[in-house]
């Protein structure tokens, strides 16, 4: 039978997830021998209207990675959808909407004013500011296009099949994937390629922990050095492993440093940041509200900590605007 | 994210709205929510009815599970508290699981505290779609069966406390009556007579005390006190601490020779059951019928233990018998009981929080308690009534409702002052040919023979003035004042101010909640009314269970109540009790959580939260686990596990989800 | 009468741009925009972040460069902060980041850029990537390139947690150490990290210097623009990738300011076009005069080239070499022939490679102590770098918590975005214009080679998320009307 | 203030003090505004910050948790589980844009339905001063922000 048709294709991402595809290094050879990559624009030149030529489910399975910002991601996103029987939304933009989603904390209207407006290494009294329409005097009008207040999850878009989580995801846990796919042995649709357990599972620190995992105090990263063995969350580091999926290795931990959650949430919970939330919060040792209050001041931004890479993802996804500037 | 709820074999679902006569039907429109559910999805059947909780309204919704293959069941009327066990039953009765049903609360929640029709309407709707929705994720559950430890512990050793044990024990349950005073007998035994027969309290009380002391099944703990509580219904710990009486109490035959060969030649110190009014020994019984009938030593005013020197008279006295230890400690029992009694009773109103009655200013202003000392043949004054200066009283004033009635003190009326003074004022008149002035708001005599009492008293010349009185003072305006207390009072029959000069001044003291009443609560974990009184499950239809399975009220601790009403209800509880341990087994409710090993993440959060220990690390499997038997069901640990693998039955994530998307879909 | 043309887009390049191109009434280009049409506002969203995770999230600003934002980040937090982290500290963090830029220099050559020399510009499309190099240099070498990059990668992925994205860098020093024990592993990868650069050296002058018609490409008239130059040096003027000071050269090669990344605002401005979302950096002092070069032009550029000119030397000896034989070949500094990026880049490769080795022996790598534990109270904070790209500013004030109230990034590309916006227009006026066969692929893949040259990364120029949309290129008539628009 | 709002409000009540309070609230004919839809658990330290912030997405205006007086727990400390976690969540509302006196944690006893009756009168009305949750987020989504 003929090769399996492979896309790739990146909305609203850093280009991390390519650089993971890439870090298959020497892994990328069979795959690409065993797989017909029909679109890839970061590294093979081919075009949208390849794309569009083809059969509606030509293309066996698409990895889409990013998040949704832009009027063209959607209809790429789509587009892609009708030619591909499967679709994997791959790492963690595609899938919670990442880093790139804390944009929902502000709004496009912020953005411009402060990036064209207020930012300090701009021109004395700037006065110019992007137009989407510019008639510009010898050639015509120029066109920027409108791009949207909300960061949006690829599943918010398009119907999606698996989900490969991580930020970016792991080469091992690619290749898995992959191969699982290529040989047809297809988990149940939704389903997240990566261990249904977390982090602390696959942590060496994890048997560390002490007999009561309560803590009196909370510190932030730059405030301690932490001991190098021991559970980071028993010695008051907000690391979030347990309450996220499982899959790296612990990469984060070994490095010394607290687990942020990129791997986002476990299959039975419906809002990271907000069971993260409750976990720290419980585990805190003391009845006595002024203590609690110095504790939770070491959390002064609980929505960067909680969703760093899943708000929009998350059952209220996007500020809501109190009142209107 | 992916996260779809899963929706087990499809649900056919029977609504059930009920009226409730017109309770619910008065204010919600009971069709139009019926029609609602009827349209909500995977609704086989939705009907309204008069009392759903009635046999027919049962009967329809049987029938209607055989007939038309339901397998979940909505009852739309009161609170689940009242109802929802009835209906599980009606369920199971039907032929399916008992926890397919839920209950949706449109009576308590709804009509009966919502004016609007439409709102009230519109609630309902929103109560049964939620319902609707949560019922989906029920699973099927077996309730939790633990068997029961067949004895009981009463606290309180006062008439109620009394007669619940000895119920029990006649029925050949044992159990252990606990007593933080030397005796039992609590406030009756303080009494001389009792009203409206006028018997003498402790010719009825003390056969029934000896008949404790002397009961096999009986363990009698006095001088004790419950110190920790816990398990569950049918398997309650309990942990009593015993008071060092410094007398052993299995040595001593009850002779007193000790308290005659005490180096105090005379009583000395103020007697506590005497309110002061008598004196006793450092060694001494709290009055002569007291049970057990063994001396209590004092530390506080032993000689030997203030100063380490004395003679030791009491042990001599006592002979080989040696039953007095110095040595003695403080000992601390643990007890396992299958149910709980609480009879603690009450304490009196403290009239020295009214000053403008004189008490403790003016000598001769007495409460009805110490009143009943005085008037009580084995009292301090061997029945005499006189004053302090030991004069007979000509002239005597009884003022009622002191700390009833009233908004700056108590608001509740204590239902035994006007009796009691009644009582009293028949004996003074009759000791003392005084005469005898009452001072009412309201006389009130609903009880088996009290208006004729009343009347008994009218005949014999009793003054009644009613008002509330104003001030007691010594301010003689006139001569014949002079020397006496005046009772300023407003009249309010004749509505003129008037000035009554007495001799002796009473006040009928209410009854208050014990000072300790909160501890004792949150030691049971039940719950009390805002007044302090503990709280019945139900007024009426539960009025002895508390909302603590297996703990059951008796007397004054509930609220104010003669003897007669006390023993009532001790008897009630005793069976209430009964019928608990006798079954010799409990079934709770299958709410308790559990761990699932496929996602937990092994952080070991919930072992440190959960209260009850039920929860422990597996170190091999790396993962938590739940023991069902210690979980009491709390959910803590299932807000807490941050990677949902603590679930609860009966309160599952998607059971709540689904209801709180119910209620505001 | 307007052409129609066909034209891929812009591949191969991290985040996107679009190229306007308008013709005039004898169809030739009148002019040529190149257009970067998003914006993702990092700034903005990291206010309310606490500083200390500006090492974390401002690398996804680009997966492809988050070293040099992770590090840039650090060093901001350690100016914050006040702290000045201990010599193991330092070394760490230089030798990650050495490792980095030679990794994603190789990465550029062999699989980005590079393709347009190895394979030919004139090569066919779905030849022009790896897979066409690795036909080119043979499979074997394919396998050496790959396996060199893992093989960096994992040192990073071991001495920082994750290689993309980093998370190791703190105020005042690094969350993990070094022992002994790990010390050679690092001089064995350096050893075959050095060989590698130098064979990928020989690779460039075999395919490129040996080949006349590249050589006239790269100095052609088309690829060249007389601007400044700007990068960072060492002590003694030498290029220098992790820390020192900032150096600007004139169009001459002069020194016109050396400044302390502290003072950035004094030399760097951004001016704004109503047509794109990219800001165009220029030299506050000399003012923006509009897209034109030349030494009253405040325009400037950054890059391994920009590097190159602006710095006295390199300060390794085999870099040292080729540094010397570029500027010989290329008729000495500066020089200003855009495509000579390619080499300059190379160059950077062997000076990344022999620092490493030098690292790696370094004494005090080993030590214990990687932390100094912050006391002073935060305010303001500013950290440079040398990104692959070019030079790299975060900018960060916070309150006294260190909270982040303010904060203003410049990256690489977007300190090249006016003289790449000079590059496109320049190259479709000298490649589009003329008459030819219109729809060669490899005449239009050079208008591309135009700013591919640069490496750009716009998801870092506009922070915006790269992905939106690959390049787009429009042909216009003189009324503006679309004639052809080519995209992904 | 839009007068005609009425604020759609979760009640998240225990079921040992709070459901018991509007159990007798109920037999006791007291009245209070029809805005709360009562969703019972065991414990207010079941209440998972996940449901209060479900409820918000769903619609609710604003969300009421009732546990029982510190020391009064069924389960010992479940309550200040309960008070812990929604401290810190009233931390976090605020930056996606929800005042924190949308989410309200009371301590109300089986006996104290008249004090029920008063915080639900009270909350109401703080809702109302507040205005819906949802509204301005639809609103917002519409209006175009010139660039």
């Amino acid at each position: 039978m003929s090769r399996p048709k492979v896309a790739f294709y990146w909305c609203a991402s850093c280009g991390g997830c390519e650089e993971a595809v890439v870090d298959l290094a020497e892994n990328i050879l069979p795959v690409v021998e065993a797989v017909d990559i029909v679109f890839w624009p970061v590294a093979l030149d081919f075009k949208r209207k390849d794309v569009e030529a083809l059969e509606n489910r030509a293309i066996d399975v698409a990895f889409i990675n990013g998040a949704i910002r832009l009027s063209e991601q959607e209809e790429m996103a789509k587009l892609l959808r009708e030619k591909s029987k499967l679709v994997v939304a791959y790492g963690t933009c595609a899938y919670l909407g990442g880093i790139p989603g804390l944009a929902n904390l502000t709004d496009r209207e912020s953005i411009l004013h402060y990036v064209y407006r207020e930012a300090p290494s701009l021109a004395a009294n700037p006065d110019t500011m992007p137009q989407e329409h510019v008639r510009m005097a010898e050639d015509g009008v120029l066109e920027l296009p409108h791009f949207d207040d909300t960061v949006r999850t690829l599943d918010q878009v398009i119907d999606v099949d698996y989900y490969i989580p991580g930020c970016p995801p792991l080469p091992q846990l690619t290749l898995e994937a992959v191969q699982k796919i290529l040989k047809g042995e297809l988990p149940p649709k939704g389903a997240v390629l990566a261990p249904a357990q977390a982090l602390c599972q696959e942590c060496e620190r994890n048997a560390s922990k002490p007999e009561r995992l309560m803590i009196s105090d909370i510190k932030r990263v730059h405030e301690v050095i932490p001991d190098a063995k021991t559970c980071l969350l028993a010695q008051g580091l907000l690391c979030l492993g347990p309450a996220t999926r499982g899959g790296c290795g612990a990469l984060c931990v070994q490095a010394n440093m607290p687990c942020t959650g990129c791997f986002g949430p476990l299959e039975p919970i419906r809002d990271f940041g907000g069971k993260a939330l409750s976990l720290v919060a419980s585990i805190v040792d003391s009845t006595d509200e002024k203590v609690l209050r110095e504790c939770f001041a070491k959390i002064p931004d609980p929505a960067g900590t909680f969703y760093r890479y899943s708000l929009p993802a998350a059952l209220l996804p996007q500020r809501r605007k109190i009142n209107a500037r | 994210m992916p996260n779809e709820h899963n929706v087990p074999a499809l649900p056919r679902i029977g609504v059930y709205v009920c009226h409730c006569g017109t309770n619910i039907a008065a204010r919600v429109d009971v069709a139009a929510v019926t029609e609602y559910a009827s349209h909500l999805p995977y609704v086989s059947v939705a009907r309204e009815y008069k009392y759903v909780c009635s046999d027919p309204g049962q009967e329809l919704i049987k029938k209607d599970i055989e007939e038309l293959k339901l397998n979940r069941v909505i009852v739309a009327s009161c609170s689940p508290h009242l109802h929802e066990h009835t209906f599980r039953l009606t369920t199971q009765a039907g032929g399916i699981n008992p926890y397919l049903f839920q209950m949706v609360n449109i009576r308590e929640h709804v009509s009966w505290v919502t004016e609007d029709s439409a709102a009230a309407t519109a609630k309902a709707k929103a109560l049964v779609r939620a319902a609707v929705q949560r019922v989906v994720f029920h699973e099927e559950l077996a309730p939790k069966s633990y068997p029961v430890h067949p004895q009981v512990l009463v606290v309180g050793g006062g008439i109620a406390g009394i007669h619940a044990a000895l119920t029990l024990a006649n029925a050949a349950k044992h159990v252990y009556l606990v007593e933080r005073e030397p005796s039992i007998g609590g406030h009756m035994a303080k009494f001389d007579k009792t009203f409206p027969t006028l018997d003498c309290a402790a010719c009825i009380l003390t056969p029934k005390m000896t008949a404790v002391k002397a009961h096999p099944n009986i363990t009698l703990l006095t001088y004790s006190e419950v110190t920790r509580v816990d398990g569950f219904v049918g398997n309650y710990r309990v942990q009593v601490k015993r008071k060092p009486r410094y007398v052993e109490e299995n040595k001593c035959l009850g002779c007193l020779e000790c308290i005659t060969g005490c180096v105090y030649k005379d009583a000395r110190y103020p007697s506590e059951f005497e309110l002061g009014l008598g004196k006793r020994k450092p060694i001494y019984v709290p009055f002569p019928q007291a049970v057990p009938l063994v001396p209590v030593i004092d530390a506080e005013t032993c000689i030997l233990f203030k100063s380490g020197k004395c003679p030791k008279g009491c042990v001599k006295a006592c002979g080989d018998r040696a039953a007095i230890n110095f040595d003695q400690k403080e000992e601390v029992l643990e007890l396992e009981v299958g149910a709980i009694i609480l009879a603690t009773g009450f304490q009196t109103f403290d009239a020295g929080r009214l000053p403008f009655y004189g008490y403790g200013l003016y000598p001769n202003v007495y409460t009805s308690l110490e009143v009943e000392r005085l008037v009580n043949a084995s009292g301090p004054t061997g029945g005499e009534i006189v004053l302090r200066d030991g004069r007979r009283p000509k002239r005597v004033g009884i003022i009622h409702c002191v700390g009833s009635r009233d908004d700056q003190t108590n608001r509740w009326c204590s239902r035994v002052c006007c009796m009691y003074s009644l009582k009293l004022a028949h004996l003074i008149k009759e000791r003392t040919g005084a005469e005898v002035y009452n001072f009412y708001i309201d006389m009130r005599t609903p009880g088996k023979g009290f208006e004729e009492f009343y009347q008994r008293l009218l005949d014999e010349q009793v003054h009644f003035i009613r008002g509330r009185v104003g001030e007691v003072n010594d301010w003689a305006a006139i001569p014949e004042e002079e020397g006496k207390l005046i009772i300023r009072v407003e009249d309010t029959l004749i509505g003129i101010a008037r000035r009554i000069p007495v001799d002796m001044v009473i006040l009928s003291v209410g009854l208050e909640p014990q000072a300790d009443a909160a501890e004792v609560r949150k030691l049971f974990n039940i719950t009390s009314s805002a007044e302090g009184w503990f709280l019945e499950r139900h007024p009426k239809l539960a009025p002895v269970n508390t909302f603590s399975d297996g703990i059951f009220l008796a007397g004054c601790c509930q609220g104010p109540k003669d003897i007669p009403d006390s023993v009532a209800q001790a008897g009630a509880a005793a069976a209430e009790a009964l019928a608990l341990i006798d079954k010799g087994c409990v079934e709770l409710e299958p709410n308790t959580a559990w761990i699932d090993a496929e996602h937990c993440s092994g952080c070991q959060a919930c072992v440190a939260l959960c209260p009850f220990t039920a929860i422990r690390f597996d170190a091999e499997r790396r993962v938590s686990v739940l023991n069902e038997a210690l979980c009491k069901g709390c959910g803590t640990c299932v807000a807490a596990c941050p990677s949902g693998a603590a679930q609860q039955h009966l309160f599952l994530d998607e059971e709540l989800f689904a209801e709180v998307e119910g209620v505001l879909a | 009468m307007g052409r129609t043309i066909r034209i891929d887009p812009v591949t191969r390049l991290e985040g996107h741009g679009r190229i306007e191109i308008f013709l005039d009434e004898k169809g030739e280009v009148n002019r040529a925009y190149l257009q970067v049409p998003e914006l993702r506002g990092f700034e903005v969203f990291a206010v309310g972040r606490p500083a200390e995770d500006m090492p974390q999230i401002t690398p996804r600003i680009c997966g492809v460069c988050p070293m040099a934002h992770h590090m840039a980040s650090t060093k901001a937090l350690d100016a914050l902060y006040q702290v000045e982290p201990p010599a193991a500290a330092k070394l760490i963090r230089e030798l990650a980041y050495n490792i980095f830029m030679l990794e994603d220099h190789a990465l550029h050559f062999f699989f980005l850029g590079g393709p347009d020399f190895v394979v030919g510009p004139r090569a066919a499309p779905a030849e022009r990537n790896i897979l066409g190099v690795l036909g080119k240099v043979g499979l074997e070498v394919g396998k050496r390139v790959i396996a060199m990059r893992r093989e960096l990668r994992d040192l990073n992925t071991f001495l920082c947690g994750k290689v993309t994205h980093p998370v190791t860098g703190l105020p005042g020093g690094v969350a993990k150490g070094i022992t002994e024990a790990d010390r050679p592993r690092f001089g064995e990868v350096a050893a075959r990290g050095r060989d590698f650069a130098l064979f990928t050296l020989q690779t460039f002058e075999q395919i490129v210097l040996n080949n006349r018609e590249y050589v006239n490409l790269i100095v052609s008239d088309t690829y060249t623009h007389r601007t400044y130059y700007m990068g960072m040096v060492d002590a003694n003027n030498r290029v220098n990738f992790y820390d020192g000071k900032v150096r600007v050269v004139t169009p001459e090669g002069k020194e016109w300011r050396k400044f302390a990344p502290a003072d950035y605002l004094e030399v760097i401005a951004e001016h704004t076009e109503p047509w794109s979302y990219m800001k165009f950096p220029y030299l506050r002092p000399i003012g923006w005069k509009g897209f034109t070069d030349g030494a009253d032009s405040g325009i400037f550029s950054v890059a391994p080239l920009a590097r190159l000119n602006a710095a006295a030397g390199m300060a390794t000896p085999q870099a040292q070499e080729a540094y010397e034989k570029m500027f010989a070949t290329l008729g000495g500094k500066p020089v200003h022939h855009t495509l000579a990026n390619h080499w300059a880049r190379i160059i950077e490769m062997v000076y990344a490679a022999e620092r490493l080795q030098e690292l790696a022996n370094a004494p005090q790598l080993t030590e214990p102590n990687i932390r100094t534990l912050p006391t002073a109270t935060p305010r303001l904070g500013i950290g440079v770098v040398e990104a692959p790209r070019g030079t790299l500013i975060h900018h960060y004030e916070t309150d006294a918590r260190g909270i982040i109230q303010r904060a203003n990034l410049i990256v690489a590309t977007q300190n090249n975005a006016a003289r790449i916006a000079l590059s496109v227009d320049k190259a479709a006026r000298a490649l589009l214009g003329k008459e030819g066969p219109a729809d060669d692929q490899g005449l239009l893949n050079m208008v591309e080679m135009a700013f591919r040259a640069y490496d750009p990364c716009h998801g870092c120029a506009t922070h915006t998320l790269p992905g939106g949309l690959a390049l787009r290129i429009s042909i216009r008539d003189p009324q503006g009307k679309l004639l052809r628009e080519i995209r992904t | 203030m839009n007068e005609d709002f009425e604020p759609r409000i979760v009640g998240m009540f225990c079921n040992w003090c709070t459901y018991l309070a509007a159990d007798l609230a109920g037999t006791s004919r007291m009245k209070y505004p029809p805005n709360v839809h009562v969703v019972r658990t065991m414990c207010s330290g079941r209440v998972d910050p996940q449901l209060i912030l479900w409820a918000f997405r769903c619609g609710a205006d604003g969300v009421l948790v009732g546990g029982c007086h510190f020391g009064d727990c069924h389960y010992q400390e479940g309550n200040h589980k309960a008070f812990r976690r929604i401290l810190l969540l009233k931390q976090l509302l605020p930056q996606l844009g929800i005042e924190p006196e949308r989410l309200r944690l009371e301590w109300i006893s089986a006996a104290e339905a008249d004090r029920l009756c008063a915080v639900i009168a009270d909350f109401r009305e703080q809702i109302r001063q507040l205005g819906p949750l949802r509204a301005p987020l639809e609103e917002e989504k519409m209006e175009h922000v010139p660039a």
